[in-house]
């Protein structure tokens, strides 16, 4: 099954959910936001969504800025 | 003497607001706020970087949540949906709802789209944020801005990361006449002289972040941030003697023993 | 970061020099010295008023010797001979060595008599003032000073009580580029931002008596000229970003999520 | 006996010092500085000094200035 | 030496446009007009008042249409509805397709309304109208002009009628990198180096109007303007010198029969 | 509407005098002299060159006395009696009793030497020279030179050489408050705005050199000046609009057909 | 019959053309140009044209503008 | 017998004449002005002037300047 990640195609499991996806790409959950097919994708929903074929996912931090 | 600048309901004893980026380290991003004496800080919304992300020091963990506020900004939007999407994102980030509301043109002169940042607060306004919404100097765009619901109205003093200061104070002080919100000059400050002239016109406060991070010696360039946005703010206050072509005397007249 | 000025075997943290005139009493001068940080302070001589002089409260009394250096100046003096004698008659009160001298052309502009100053300057060093002249800001004039034995030059921002600000920067740097002494900017300051300006040429202290005194709140504006003064220093010092026409970004390019 | 003192003709009575004339005039003596004809007087010769028919004085002291 | 501007298919010798508003009477206006050296004339489009039309002189008869280009304006009107009004009117009055576009944004500021100019711009510019699109100084308007079928950008130097001339050049400035149609500044100019000044950055053409007819002397003040454009316009075709700090003598070093 | 400016008892209707210095060759001078319109063209004074004399053309040779009023500066003087000595070869040479006086301090700034100007015009006026002096913007060397003499006071806008403009217009505006003799800018013109700038003050008339000679294209240079020159003394006789933060409407806001 | 000429109320007689109220109000209709219910009114339809109950009429002219 | 003209050393015949010492080096006299030892040499002295061994002579003329 294949998502969009970043602006990157990207491999998943199936029944792969936001939380498991998340967890792959940073080790402190609180230090990011996630957007699914441009909408965002609450924090509390995290666990119970699970990755769908073709998703576009942003995951998104902090940098520094003026 | 207590004089905080206040948007809606923050309220900030610093009137000089700063950025996060064009740093060599938080080491030196650190030190300069702490020279600044600001207590509201830009930050920009970007992808975490699926190469390099556990390893890196994250800005989140650098800043101190109780000292610092957190102003997201949404530069880098070109788009008045990328420009929702980017504030909603930072708003799940748990950084409340401040926003510094940017809508840019294109990406050779970084100017600001006017209309889009316009109709950006208008929506952004609706969802509860509180935007403060970065803009040119037309005093037209900041009327609308302030009808569209932004909580402060942040005209640029010159084109971003120019150095050229406040290039038609005229404008400004137009704005300044009209407004009911807070107005902030973001963008364009150089020096410290630029600091001190912008807030002698009126204005609320300032926000820079090259004029700091792009000095030889930015934690020194960020204390002559602090005492000129000080130093203006009460010159502003105090009210200026008038000027004249010339000329008065600062000793007596009188009492001269001299001849002539 | 200690960052004195110095003037010969003087040595002072700040670098703003402040007057005593003008003000409506000593109380408000005094609150107005103490927002300043000022260390040295500057004073006329006149004539004992032979009506009053018993009852009034004499300036010297009121100043905290230990806190303040006193800089006599030599105000109100149109000729090298009135010049030399009040020099003299200050020195003779008690004053020190240290000397504010001007010798001026005339009434209405008040503007300095550049080769009486000289004159005075070499009879006054030889003498063994330290002389801090005070003088119009032709480079020219100024190397002259310095020649003359001046201990420090001190070209005007503008007509004395003008409140004009810097009329011509390109004069002072000018000087600058040539100086080997100390040079100060005395008279035409207005208000906090031309302060700034002044010391981001790269001067080494502001002189200044009306733009504090006849503000609309003078204790205020003293601290307005503190902070522009440290403001103006430490960017001179620190070095300011270059101006460009346009534009830098302060938020990174790279990985904006959205499309444009 | 005349004298001309900060300006004004003064009478003053022979064999007059200049202390006591600046006493005349100032209770505290270390607030003035004199002239006299032009040149200083120091303050170490005031007692000494005696004050001659025809002489300018000038006494001063500071004042406020910028 | 011909340089004439080009506008579409029209081209003048004279890059001087003046407006028909404000003068005494007729008379004087022409004598203006005259001493101006313009060929393109400024003009409004009014309701006939009911009660005095038969016996006024009317200005359609008093302009000599074998020397005047007329330009008829859009001024009064603050929505794109009553600006496409206006223009249907002015070119129904036979006075071609040339139009001076602007859309105010209030009355008490007389500042364009950037977004409308844009939108009345296009609509225009679609109905055949050779389009002078009156605006603010914001570059990325500019921009979004021509690409909405202006045929020329206006853009302010100063507010309508302050006569406070360019207040903002690098606008000017960064327009003109970009632009692909002729910028002419419109409004501000308030004296000869005004224009001067604003020819000189390079812009095709000025038009102002206030600041002939409220002069003293119009008639000279016309002629002034008039020397002035030429004048901007030659420098900036001539390239000038280089600007230094100092200095290089005029005459030459050799030869000197002096000594020092 | 002649208006010629007039010093002592010549009379010239250009108000622009001009160098001959700099250009590439006479031909070219000659151009731009005609270009110009001056009336009056400065020279320099020196050692005939004992190895090429025979072969060159002399600028003597080249100048049509009937057209041109030759202006023979001190250019290269630093001294006094130098000046004395160059003045006295002038007049030897046949060019008659004007001077421009010039007694420059340094080499390095090529600024005046403002005593030594005024003691060498002291002598010189005594002489039957009618001197030009060449000096600084200070108001109070320009009063003493009209007290030494001078027929006309030519102070600098910036250093010779600099193009930098006027750098000090309030000076300039002492300097005309007080004066008695004509008052010529001479030197730092960089382009035409400076002129006009110049000019719109109220000064009686520019000298210039490099401006025009090291323009890319001088002759069209010289054409700029001329027209500026021009555009500037009528503008300063027509009395410019008073100036205001905002607005006017050059359109009567009577007769709108439109609804807001 | 009642129109609004020039935003002011006006009786007209039935039956009257643009062409006849312009002249009433003008003697050079090369002056003027018409616009009858927000819409422009081509000169070359005056004739025609017969004014109707309510018509918002507007006759507009050339004045001093900058 | 040496002069010093236009500062560089020149040997010249005795009894020479100013006017003789122009033409050497000039091809117009009108062109020139001269000055020996410090002092203006009028123009219509110039024939009868004979330089003396030691003189010091300047000959000017104009040059372009500004």
């Amino acid at each position: 099954m294949q998502i969009t990640l970043n602006g990157t195609p990207r491999q998943v499991a199936p029944n792969t959910t936001l939380a498991e996806l998340i967890d792959e790409i940073t080790q402190d959950r609180t230090r990011v936001a996630v957007e699914r097919n441009r909408a965002i994708a609450p924090r509390a929903q995290w666990d119970e969504t699970v990755v769908a074929d073709g998703d576009e996912i942003e995951v998104v931090t902090l940098v520094g800025g003026g | 003497m207590a004089d905080p600048i206040r948007i809606r309901d923050y309220s900030f004893e610093s009137r000089l607001f700063v950025g996060s980026g064009k740093y060599r380290d938080y080491d030196e991003m650190l030190a300069c706020w702490d020279a600044s004496g600001a207590e509201v800080v830009t930050v920009a919304v970007r992808r975490v970087d699926l190469n390099h992300e556990k390893e890196e020091r994250n800005l989140i963990d650098v800043i101190d949540r109780e000292r610092y506020t957190i102003l997201p900004n949404t530069a880098g939007c070109y788009t008045v949906e990328d420009t929702l999407r980017t504030a909603r994102l930072s708003r799940e980030l748990g950084l409340g709802d401040l926003l510094k509301l940017e809508v840019l043109a294109d990406e050779e002169t970084l100017l600001p789209n006017a209309p889009a940042t316009v109709e950006a607060t208008r929506q952004l306004a609706g969802e509860g944020f509180c935007v403060l919404a970065y803009t040119n100097d037309d005093p037209v765009t900041a009327k609308a801005l302030e009808e569209a619901g932004a909580a402060a109205v942040m005209p640029l003093g010159a084109p971003i990361g120019s150095g050229l200061g406040i290039l038609n104070p005229t404008n400004i002080k137009i704005i300044l006449q009209r407004a009911t919100v807070p107005i902030i000059v973001d963008a364009g400050v150089g020096t410290a002289s630029d600091v001190a002239l912008a807030m002698e016109l009126g204005i609320e406060g300032v926000l820079l972040n090259t004029g700091i991070a792009k000095a030889d010696d930015p934690v020194r360039m960020a204390s002559a941030m602090k005492h000129a946005c000080i130093a203006g703010r009460e010159a502003y206050l105090a009210g200026r003697m008038p000027a004249r072509l010339y000329a008065s005397p600062s000793s007596p007249r009188e009492g001269r023993f001299t001849e002539s």
